[in-house]
């Protein structure tokens, strides 16, 4: 199925993209965010991102469905 | 709706107005301004990069939060996205109240959340031009436990 | 000195102006608004009656233990004297400092403080003509373990 | 001596004026404040009052000179 993955701060800048789609054969985030991590040398661990999906804050373990946006969210920082 | 992400300058005049009300007796306002140091660094610019389909919800949900915390009558948030520079406002709280001491407990509130929860990433960009994304709001303040310790490690 | 009695409209934004500094990144300020109404009684307007030889060295105390107990940068206040009517500003205050914890705390002691010692005393006038000279700001609220009282008696 | 009296508040609607002189014998503010209480109805119980000797807060005993001004000040109401 067809995901659209959205990219921001240091994850934006190492992946050199803000966004893009991917086509994946599992349901999982935490497998998502394995593969992107490899690809672009994120830093983080899965466990210290937060998960939003369709723009809405999700559980890491919430099944992804074909079409469904995400982000992996590094801790916030604004103010 | 009483929260925007906007790539504007802030202008707390105009922001501050909106909260005018004559039943109310007690407002108070927050702002965090861009420095021109942090950590022994001269800072030349800040760059916030926010998430603007989600911001909305969480900054209502914080809002929301603090009308049921405190007995406020109104409170707004309004942060800043793209390059600032010193002396910018970064962050814009205002709330008001029948009396101070939930204005001040609400403000607080917001901040120490916004800070926290709003989906907004701070990069700094130094005057040798080397910059790094901030790691974390790494202070605690939010617990209220911290309300009264004399330093944070940030604004 | 940060400090004056003013017949005049209270102007936040230029006194916010003269607050401004690169080097603070958190600014709290605090206004006290005439409401419509006190305890029940329809207030039509108020009359602040000051002794202007001897607050500015009250109210520059006031400031001074603010900046010894707390990280501050700056601060300063300004109280309205005279015939004010609902939504008027009848007291501001304005304080900087490095990081936020410490403008919140500051603003909150220094306008409790304000409202305790600095010599200025209140009229309520009522749409019906009656008036009442204001007893006393029987909160307690300088008290710091009021601080999350969710109610005071007085703005 | 003469001293000079200011007025503020209930005190001064209750005198009817913001400020006067007047002859003491003695160098008392309790003395002065009985003095003043009787003339004018005042409310106040002294203790319930700070006193200002030429426009600095001083003690309740502080002893009168020639002169001095003198201001009995109800609990402040400011803000």
């Amino acid at each position: 199925m067809q995901i659209h993955i959205l990219y921001f701060a240091q994850l934006a800048d190492l992946a050199g993209k803000t966004e893009e789609s991917r086509s994946i054969d599992h349901n999982s985030p935490a497998e998502l965010y394995a593969n992107l991590k490899h690809s672009y040398n994120f830093p983080h661990e899965f466990k210290h991102l937060q998960v939003a999906i369709n723009h809405q804050l999700s559980a890491h373990s919430t099944e992804l469905k074909d079409g469904d946006s995400i982000a992996f969210l590094p801790p916030m920082t604004g103010g | 709706m009483n929260f925007h992400l906007t790539d504007q300058a802030i202008e707390p005049t105009s922001l501050r107005r909106k909260l005018l009300s004559l039943s109310a007796g007690a407002y108070c306002s927050y702002e965090g301004w861009v420095r021109n140091h942090n950590e022994g660094k001269v800072v030349k610019e800040l760059h916030y990069s926010g998430y603007p389909q989600l911001a909305p919800s969480i900054a209502n949900t914080i809002l929301k939060e603090a009308k049921e915390k405190f007995h406020i009558e109104d409170a707004a948030v309004v942060h800043r996205t793209g390059a600032l520079t010193t002396g910018d406002i970064a962050v814009w709280v205002g709330v008001t109240a029948h009396h101070r001491g939930d204005t001040f407990l609400a403000c607080r509130y917001i901040i120490d959340n916004v800070k926290h929860r709003l989906p907004i990433w701070k990069k700094e960009i130094y005057t040798d031009d080397t910059q790094a994304w901030i790691e974390s709001n790494h202070c605690g303040c939010a617990d209220p436990k911290n309300l009264e310790h004399p330093h944070q490690t940030h604004p």
